[in-house]
């Protein structure tokens, strides 16, 4: 059963991988890159990371890629037509990638950890905790350095993001509300007088 | 004060003088006034200095004198100073011939002149250290640091082609020392030390002596130059002003053969052997090669700067000759090379400053509008072929002497150059100082200044005297070399008797 | 007393070079004049003490030159016979050429330089015969080089002397160089280069094989044969003579000091100094015998067709100096330094005669464009006759005595030695043809029409002029040879020739009585009974050299072909030029072809440039231009440039600001690693 | 050790940037565009802070946070260099921004922010910190390249650098998670001691890509591609502070990771880092030639002395690392000098980066050329300068390893190199003027002439360095 | 084959990883698609660190992959930040248009 969803998984995210990759239109890519995210959730849930693949749900599909699909959109893009010249370097990428692919299988087939590495274990899975429960216990007390650190680059990224698209255009009528009710009668209207026949 | 001895003192003086200069604004002829004369008085004060040292010179020894030693750098390093017979006649050359540079650069360079005498003074400084260096990394220092002030002196006041020829000089030589840093890299990994005094009595393994031998040799063959390594030399020269002409030619080719002396034979000695050949066959091409060349120029600056790689093509092989006569011929060479052809470059620079073309065809029939000037040259040009009675001929003889002892063919071809040095020689002497003047432009041509005959006496009378009498130079050098020729022998059988044990 | 004969002409020319300027020209010709006439009579002094009398030489030591190593070299003075004859030849007639040079250059305004150059001659020159050690006859024998560059090209406005004088110069040096090889050799031979200790140590190294240059040789065959390389370029030997006529572009006492009396003799000196080398090289001696009946046989040959009155002189000198070789080539050193004394007298005669001629000609040199001369200048053509005399070997005259004395020598010693049988016949044959070159020359200036010598000869439809030749080679770049010669031509040339002032003629009569007398009062000693009282042993002669009693006792024909064939070659000249003249003219035409091969000196000259000169430039420009242009700096510096300037092209290139090719570029890095740890993993 | 007392004595200077850079956020956010000067000088108030603290700091190495985070010589000498880099980058900045109409306080934030990631990349002791710091140092760097925001050049320039930034991430992160699985923990000791035991292809593998990603950071070749082009593109003052503290974090990681984390196979990492060293010298040395523009000159003259500094790594000893050590705080004096002069190239009001506009610069302002020249001669390794005493120990270490082939095309790279600098030194000296320069601020000049004179005078008195950077080195053995 | 273990997570995230590679280096049309990939890299790591999380029965991977998946959110943000201002300047996010920095 754990193998049926696994390759079923496994499958679908491949697949839809490689049309976030070659697919003309890029809303059909982030469309896909959804679709390989949930797939990636479900392979979490069948490694035991259950608190992970919610994350990845709710984080990733729910605002990450919303946010790809929200730029896409906004910035409105042609489907750009291949160039010339591509098919030129085409070989050897494939070539290369080709080698890259072996390479890793390679390493992946003939994985073997070291004997000494499951006594390393920093953090041993205890069976008895959830796995929410036992990621929180350590991400607030051993880690919570890093936990502080991981804030500062979510920091970073709101500042870069906002130093970056934010404008402050000029010209641009606004509601100020306070000083809408702050004015008064007095400030605001000047009564003249003027004479007959002269003008103002 | 702070322990730093004389030879830190005449190495370091000229940057007093720097730093007065530093202060002087202005370009009126007053503050330019005050910067030849300030410099001039540096330069000679400098030399005045190194008399000092040289009258407490102990010439019956070999050792080195007046060492001083200070921490610096860590790891091995040290600051260290000190003379010997090799350094100490290089330490007086340099000294003494700066001011005839500052005088001949007087009114001939006009544009940033301050800049000039300044680099002319850091020059002085690093030349100096290069031959009072004790420490190799200190040495390097020097050697390296001397191709900043020569690239600007060539670049800023050179001729028409000044950046090739001061581009070429540059890299030329540095790719050369470049490999000679792995070789100290090296010998320091090996010795743990870079004190020379240390080194000198390292026995470094045959295998690793070949190595760095070839490293060393590709930084002193540049520097010399020797064939086929000389190229940057008679660009160099050409288009250096004459000042920096005098001083590449009468010091800076000198480092080289300081080089070889001070390091590759003493502290390889078996790769120094084996790799003798190699030298001799250079030499001698140089010499035939060279000579050739220089034959055919046009151009009378080019002329001796090819004379002057012939020159050295001599130093060379007296040098690995490694006989009394050889080396010390070769080191007797060296001094009256400076002399010479740095005078030569001052004759040039005379007719240059009055003419501004160097080119051979635009003169002819000096003679008859410049007797003096017509004398002078006629000594130095003869000094150059090696006449009896000028420094160049003991230099020559003695070196020749050795070589014939070493190996009598390599003695054959090189005393072919006497033959090649007088044709090319007189042939320039010919084509620029007699026959008729008949070009308009030599109407006016007038003979030496008194400035410029106050340049030439001394070393006119010194390349005469030591002509005569070398016997001064020959006793500096000769404890020296007895040491070197001795611990070289010594080494050489104690290797051979190991190859006959085994 | 020695000191002051050696440096009276150094000072001498220190006052006359440095002060010349300020003290005037008078004061300068007075001061070496004088200096020299001093050392003269002192000369003569010493040549009677050490020579005559019973001194036996000396050597102080003046100081030490250089040490180095094994290598020591003292400044010294050696005076002993051989010196003393020396002293006695160079300071005579260096006294009478200063004094005569006063009338023979009273036009030139550069006569003080002019003298100083000859006392620095003088001074050099005796700094050579005084040596006592090879360095110093080094110095003495370059010295000597440098002032005869100095004085041919004296008039430096000339091209052809300034070509002359680098010639001269450079094919000295060509001689030097076997000279200074020969100096190394005896260094490494006997660890020493001063004569008395080199002399001790050769008996040892008799028959000793050293291998140098690839070769085993006897050590003293090769440094002997080395040594005579540097004598046969200074005494203008046969393949090393070319330099000598073209010397003659110098001023005329100059010819008459230098390239005649003096400096060409210096090798003749050496090879008798160094006897006791020569004396244990037979093949080397042999070798000099061949080079000197050559040189005598060729220079007379080419002394038959010359028409410049100097050059004819100038190949008699070169002729008479291969008879000195010869001479010393068949162990009779003293008999060739004999030839030496007073072919001194007769040649410096010769040569200050010629210049009274050309004097009165007002500086033409051409004999074709003079005749007639004996009335005008009589004491002239007096003095030329009796050194044409001496020359040609008429009977008791000094060149009769010398001369003879060689011919027989050769003859004596052609039992034991082949060459010497052929230097026999060559010297004999040499003397008739000096005998007729030497009438012919005074019977085309003194007897004939007179010719006037304002008028230039047309020489278009005649044979080239050997000068033009002799230049048309000397160097390519001055084609234009003026037949100005000297100075003052212009104004004097419309008067008629007039006889020289006394100056010039009271030294021609001082040398005239030496041509005369030279041979029959100190024969005895040079080459007589008085032999070994008057060598002292400054000559070495082996204990199987009897040559110089041998000498004496040849057949009487023998000694009579000289004389018969002398008087043989007046008797053709006379025919000739005086009594049919014109025979000349029609046998050049007849053999037109040898005649031009004497004329062009056997076109020594052509081939030299053929083989040296022009390889040499064009060797030097191929370096330049090939060697150091392309090759060197094309594959060096420039060429590494270039390829460093290709990387750059490449390295920016492949810099294209495409994103994905810098990840490739990334990818492929990591891959190529990543491949290089499995393939080495798997291996 | 309880938390407040690590935080109180081997975190103190992160602490310090940390909770300053709050601040500073909350002065810049209450002062808006007018907090620019203020926050300008405060964060340089804040740096300044973290260099007392670290020089102050004498306690011995330690490692804190549960074996993640590393306090000891070799961490504070490079985060001295770092923290030196940022303040000067700074300075260097505010006349250049003010001018360009960019005076925003979020450019001082970002920066202290980049500067915090630099530190805990340098003190890092495990993997997931690494990846922290890196990230933190590289996200805000991303963002400053394309701080100028309405310059084309500026924002591609960025997102050059975030796309290969990314990749480089992943990579790392891909070789991490390896490194992981096969040690079955993420601290570098841990990983050390297993490895040291057995090393199978997997490891290597996670260590390539590993020094992939890093090599990336500290731009060598052939993961350098992108470095001309953002500096290029970059503001100049952004392509300084890339240059001097973004580098010294990059190299420091990189030598810790090496050292102890895989001193079991320095046959293999030493390796790469040869391949490394020898594609970025000679990729430095070729492609500068020709440059005209003087930062894309500079891009490719630091690709060059990374591969030099590299060297002493690869000699993979206590030598070597002290060689690195110096190299790094020359190079980083010389990159602030010359960052100085180009910053300081402006000709009426406009700035300028070619090398062209340098022409004759020693008869329009003597000084100037001077010490740039200087700057020149130094980064080309010319003794007495200081630059030749980088070479010299980074050579040393490596020629005592026996990589002499190593050091040889070491040098020939830097001869090669030298001609470029040499062309600038031409430009300046020998060409006829170009039009002068206005006057630099005060800022400039300082840094100028005192990186200048640091250099000249190095070999004087170098002993602070030497000492420091022996003592750095050691604490990693 | 039924049984999953590690190596089959290793080559499906091993495969993942080389699609994202492929799509950063293949893809010519667009600048947010390479984005894309990145997420698509990141995810193979995350993929890993789990399953030898689970492998090695230690939490420390899921640790990491949790904080791979923060800051790969905050980098998407500002990558996305820094493709909208070049957006902004250049009016294009191909690929190909990306070049005006080269040499």
């Amino acid at each position: 059963m754990q193998a049926v969803f696994f390759y079923l998984f496994a499958t679908i995210m491949i697949a839809s991988a490689g049309v976030v990759i070659f697919a003309r239109n890029p809303v059909h890519s982030v469309l896909f890159l959804i679709l390989a995210f949930c797939n990636g959730a479900g392979l979490f849930l069948l490694a035991g990371a259950e608190f992970l693949a919610m994350i990845l749900i709710v984080v990733y599909v729910g605002a990450v890629a919303v946010l790809f699909l929200f730029v896409v959109m906004m910035l409105d893009v042609d489907f750009a037509e291949l160039k010339q010249g591509f098919a030129k370097y085409l070989p050897v990428g494939v070539g290369v990638g080709v080698v890259v692919l072996a390479e890793l299988g390679f390493v992946a087939l003939g994985w073997s950890s070291a004997p000494s590495a499951a006594d390393a274990a920093a953090n041993p899975i205890i069976p008895q905790m959830s796995n929410t429960a036992a990621l929180g216990q350590i991400l607030y007390t051993k880690y919570v350095i890093f936990f502080q650190a991981s804030a500062l680059v979510l920091l970073t990224a709101m500042i870069g993001a906002i130093v970056l698209t934010l404008h402050h255009k000029p010209n641009i009528k606004r509601q100020k509300i306070d000083e809408q009710n702050a004015r008064t009668r007095e400030n605001v209207i000047e009564i003249k007088k003027v004479p007959f026949r002269t003008g103002v | 004060m702070f322990g730093f001895g004389i030879l830190s003192g005449v190495t370091f003086l000229p940057l007093v003088g720097v730093a007065f200069l530093l202060t002087q604004k202005g370009d009126d002829e007053a503050s330019l006034r005050n910067i030849r004369w300030a410099t001039l008085a540096t330069t000679l004060a400098t030399f005045a200095l190194s008399l000092v040292i040289w009258s407490g010179f102990d010439t019956t020894s070999a050792a080195f004198q007046f060492v001083e030693e200070k921490n610096w750098l860590g790891s091995g390093l040290v600051y260290k100073m000190g003379v010997d017979g090799f350094s100490m006649p290089f330490v007086l050359l340099t000294t003494f011939l700066m001011p005839f540079a500052i005088l001949a650069s007087w009114d001939s360079i006009q544009k940033r002149v301050k800049e000039y005498m300044i680099a002319f003074l850091v020059l002085e400084t690093l030349m100096i250290g290069v031959f009072c260096a004790l420490d190799i990394v200190l040495f390097y220092l020097f050697f390296e640091g001397g191709l900043i002030p020569m690239f600007l002196i060539i670049g800023i006041w050179g001729g028409k082609r000044r950046v090739y020829a001061s581009f070429k000089f540059f890299l030329y030589t540095l790719v050369g020392s470049l490999l000679m840093l792995v070789a100290i890299l090296a010998m320091y990994g090996k010795a743990g030390t870079t004190d020379i005094t240390v080194l000198l009595h390292t026995d470094f393994p045959k295998e690793m002596q070949t190595w760095l031998w070839l490293a060393f040799f590709a930084s002193f063959a540049v520097k010399m130059p020797m064939w086929p390594v000389h190229t940057w030399l008679p660009d160099a020269h050409v288009e250096a002003p004459t000042a920096g002409s005098v001083i590449l030619a009468a010091i800076l080719l000198k480092m080289g053969g300081y080089g070889f002396i001070r390091f590759s034979l003493p502290m390889f000695p078996d790769a120094s052997t084996n790799f003798a050949p190699l030298i001799y066959a250079l030499s001698v091409i140089a010499i035939v090669y060279t000579s050739l060349v220089a034959l055919v120029q046009e151009d009378i600056k080019k002329l001796i700067a090819y004379s002057s790689v012939a020159h050295m093509g001599f130093v060379t092989m007296g040098l690995f000759t490694l006989n009394a006569q050889g080396m010390q011929g070769a080191i007797f060479q060296m001094i009256s090379h400076g002399l010479v052809s740095g005078a030569l470059f001052l004759c040039v620079g005379v007719i240059y400053d009055r003419m501004h073309t160097r080119e051979i065809s635009a003169y002819g029939g000096l003679v008859n509008r410049m007797p003096i000037y017509a004398f002078v040259f006629m000594l130095f040009t003869m000094a150059n072929v090696g006449l009896p009675g000028t420094t160049g001929f003991i230099g020559e003889f003695l070196s020749l002497t050795g070589a014939f002892q070493a190996n009598s063919w390599v003695a054959l071809i090189a005393t072919s150059g006497v033959v090649l040095s007088a044709a090319y020689a007189l042939y320039l002497y010919r084509r620029v100082i007699f026959g008729v003047l008949d070009k308009a432009s030599l109407k006016n041509i007038t003979d030496l200044t008194p400035r410029e005959i106050a340049i030439f006496t001394p070393l006119v009378l010194l390349t005469l005297y030591y002509g005569i009498q070398p016997q001064a130079i020959l006793n500096a050098t000769q404890a020296s070399v007895d040491n070197l020729i001795q611990t070289h022998t010594a080494l050489i059988d104690a290797v051979k008797l190991a190859a006959a044990g085994q | 007393m020695i000191y002051a004969i050696v440096f009276l002409p150094l000072v001498g020319f220190l006052i006359a070079g440095a002060l010349g300027p300020w003290i005037g020209v008078r004061a300068s010709e007075l001061v070496t004049t004088g200096f020299l006439m001093i050392c003269a009579v002192l000369s003569w002094v010493v040549f009677f003490d050490v020579a005559l009398g019973h001194n036996h030489g000396y050597a102080p030591i003046i100081g030490n030159w250089m040490t180095v190593g094994d290598l020591k070299v003292d400044w010294a003075l050696r005076v002993d016979t051989l010196t003393a004859v020396m002293l006695v030849v160079v300071n005579t007639v260096s006294s009478l050429v200063h004094l005569y040079s006063i009338g023979y250059m009273h036009e030139d305004p550069d006569r003080p330089r002019f003298f100083a150059y000859l006392s620095l001659f003088t001074f050099a020159m005796l700094m050579l015969v005084t040596a006592d050690n090879l360095v110093q006859m080094f110095f003495g024998w370059e010295g000597v080089g440098l002032a005869s560059y100095l004085l041919i090209g004296f008039w430096y406005q000339k091209p052809s002397a300034n070509a002359a004088a680098i010639k001269a110069f450079v094919v000295n040096r060509v001689g030097d160089f076997g000279f200074a090889l020969g100096i190394f050799l005896v260094f490494q031979l006997t660890k020493s280069l001063g004569f008395e200790e080199v002399f001790a140590a050769v008996p040892g190294l008799a028959g000793k094989t050293i291998h140098v240059f690839g070769m085993d040789v006897d050590a003293l065959t090769l440094a002997t044969f080395l040594l005579f390389i540097g004598a046969m370029g200074k005494s203008a030997q046969f393949l090393l003579h070319t330099w000598l006529p073209d010397a003659m572009e110098g001023p005329t006492p100059v010819s008459a000091l230098i390239h005649a009396a003096t400096m060409v003799t210096a090798g003749v000196f050496m090879v008798a100094r160094l006897s006791p080398i020569f004396e244990y090289a037979p093949a080397t001696l042999e070798f000099v015998t061949l080079v000197g009946a050559v040189t005598a046989i060729f220079a007379a040959t080419v002394g038959l067709v010359q028409n410049d009155i100097k050059r004819v002189i100038a190949y008699s000198t070169c002729s008479q100096l291969g008879y000195m070789f010869v001479a010393e080539g068949v162990g009779a050193y003293s008999i060739g330094v004999y030839h030496l004394f007073t072919h001194a007298f007769f040649k410096a005669l010769l040569f200050l005669g010629a210049g009274s001629v050309i004097h009165a000609m007002h500086h033409e040199q051409d004999m074709r464009n003079m005749g007639g001369l004996r009335k005008d200048i009589p004491f002239t053509f007096a003095m030329m006759i009796i050194g044409t005399l001496a020359l040609t070997g008429f009977p008791f005259t000094a060149g009769f005595y010398s001369k003879d004395a060689i011919i027989e020598a050769a003859y004596a010693a052609s039992e034991h030695h082949h060459i010497a049988m052929f230097a026999f016949v060559a010297t004999v044959a040499a003397a008739g043809l000096t005998s007729f070159y030497s009438w012919r020359l005074v019977f085309m200036t003194f007897f004939g029409a007179r010719k006037d010598s304002a008028v230039q000869t047309d020489h278009a439809d005649e044979e080239p002029t050997a000068q033009e030749l002799a230049h048309a080679d000397a160097d390519q770049t001055h084609q234009d040879h003026s037949h100005d010669h000297g100075h003052g031509h212009d104004d004097h040339g419309h008067h008629a020739p007039h006889e020289s002032p006394i100056v010039m003629l009271a030294p021609l009569a001082v040398l005239g009585l030496g041509a005369l007398g030279a041979g029959i009062v100190f024969g005895k000693y040079f080459i007589g009974h008085d032999y070994d009282e008057f060598w002292k042993g400054s000559l070495f002669t082996g204990r199987d050299n009897h040559i110089i009693h041998k000498f004496h006792d040849v057949a009487l024909g023998v000694g009579l072909a000289p004389t018969v064939v002398m008087a043989l070659g007046f008797v053709v000249a006379l025919y000739f030029y005086v009594l049919k003249p014109g025979t000349a003219q029609a046998l050049a035409r007849t053999f037109p072809r040898l005649y031009r091969f004497l004329l062009n000196k056997w076109y020594f000259d052509e081939l030299y440039d053929f083989l040296f000169v022009r390889p040499a430039f064009a060797l030097g420009r191929m370096f330049w231009k090939g060697g150091d242009g392309a090759i060197i700096d094309g594959l060096g510096p420039d060429g590494v440039a270039a390829r460093v300037a290709d990387g750059a092209k490449l390295a920016v290139r492949l810099q294209t600001g495409y994103v994905y090719h810098y990840a490739f570029a990334m990818l492929i890095g990591v891959a190529a690693v990543v491949t290089y740890f499995i393939a080495g993993g798997l291996r | 050790m309880p938390f407040f007392v690590q935080l109180a004595h081997h975190f103190l200077p992160e602490t310090i940037l940390a909770v300053g850079v709050m601040a500073l956020i909350l002065i810049g956010a209450f002062r808006g565009e007018r907090g620019f000067g203020l926050v300008d000088e405060m964060a340089v108030g804040i740096l300044g802070l973290a260099l007392v603290a670290i020089a102050l700091s004498s306690t011995p190495d330690t490692s804190i946070f549960d074996g993640a985070y590393i306090d000891d010589g070799f961490s504070r000498f490079m985060k001295a260099l770092t923290l030196i880099g940022a303040i000067v980058s700074i300075l260097l900045s505010v006349d250049w921004l003010q001018r360009n109409g960019l005076e925003k306080f979020e450019y001082p934030v970002l920066i202290i922010l980049s500067t915090l990631g630099m530190l805990l990349l340098i003190s890092a002791d495990n993997l997931i910190a690494l990846y922290l710091g890196l990230e933190l140092m590289s996200l805000a760097l991303y963002v400053m390249a394309a701080f100028a925001r309405d310059d084309g050049r500026s924002s591609e320039a960025g997102l050059k650098y975030f796309v290969l930034g990314a990749l480089s991430s992943g990579m790392m992160l891909y070789g991490a998670s390896l490194l992981y699985g096969f040690a079955g923990t993420v601290s570098f000791a841990g990983i050390a001691a297993v490895v040291s035991t057995s090393a199978p292809i997997g490891v290597i593998f996670g260590l390539v890509f590993v020094l992939a990603a890093l090599a990336f950071k500290m731009s060598a070749a052939p993961f350098h591609m992108w470095t001309p082009d953002v500096y290029q593109g970059a503001p100049t003052p952004v392509t300084a502070f890339f240059a001097s503290a973004a580098k010294m974090a990059a190299v420091a990681i990189t030598v810790r990771i090496v050292i102890t984390a895989f001193p079991g196979v320095k046959d293999q990492w030493r390796q790469i880092i040869i391949f490394i060293a020898i594609a970025s010298m000679l990729l430095g040395s070729f492609a500068a030639i020709g440059q005209e523009n003087i930062k894309r000159l500079m891009a490719y003259s630091s690709i060059g002395h990374m591969g030099f500094a590299l060297i002493g790594l690869a000699a993979g000893d206590e030598a070597g690392v002290r060689g690195v050590a110096i190299y790094l705080t020359i190079y980083l004096i010389m990159t602030l000098g010359t960052f100085a002069a180009i910053l300081a190239m402006r000709v009426e009001g406009r700035y300028v980066e070619n090398v062209s506009d340098l022409a004759g610069l020693s008869r329009t302002n003597g000084w100037m050329a001077f010490f740039l020249a200087m700057l020149m001669f130094s980064l080309a390794g010319v003794p007495p300068l200081a630059g030749f005493f980088a070479k010299y120990y980074v050579l040393l270490a490596a020629v005592d390893a026996g990589l002499f082939g190593l050091a040889v095309i070491g040098v020939l790279a830097s001869a090669v190199a030298a001609y470029y600098y040499l062309r600038v030194v031409k430009v300046m000296y020998f060409d006829e003027p170009a039009p002068a320069f206005d006057r630099a601020p005060m800022a400039l000049r300082a840094v100028l002439g005192a990186s200048t004179l640091a250099l000249l005078g190095f070999w004087v008195y170098p002993s602070p360095v030497m000492d420091a950077a022996a003592a750095a080195a050691k604490s990693l053995f | 084959m039924l049984t999953i273990g590690l190596t089959h997570y290793l080559v499906v995230a091993a495969v993942l990883f080389t699609l994202g590679v492929a799509g950063i280096i293949l893809n010519r049309k667009n600048i947010i698609v390479i984005l894309m990939s990145v997420e698509l890299i990141l995810l193979a790591v995350n993929l890993n660190f789990v399953a030898f999380s689970q492998s090695l029965a230690d939490l420390t991977g899921q640790v990491f992959a949790l904080f791979v998946l923060t800051v790969a959110a905050a980098e998407a943000a500002i990558g996305l930040a820094i493709l909208v201002t070049f957006y902004r300047n250049r009016g294009t996010i191909a690929v190909e248009d990306i070049n005006s920095l080269k040499g």
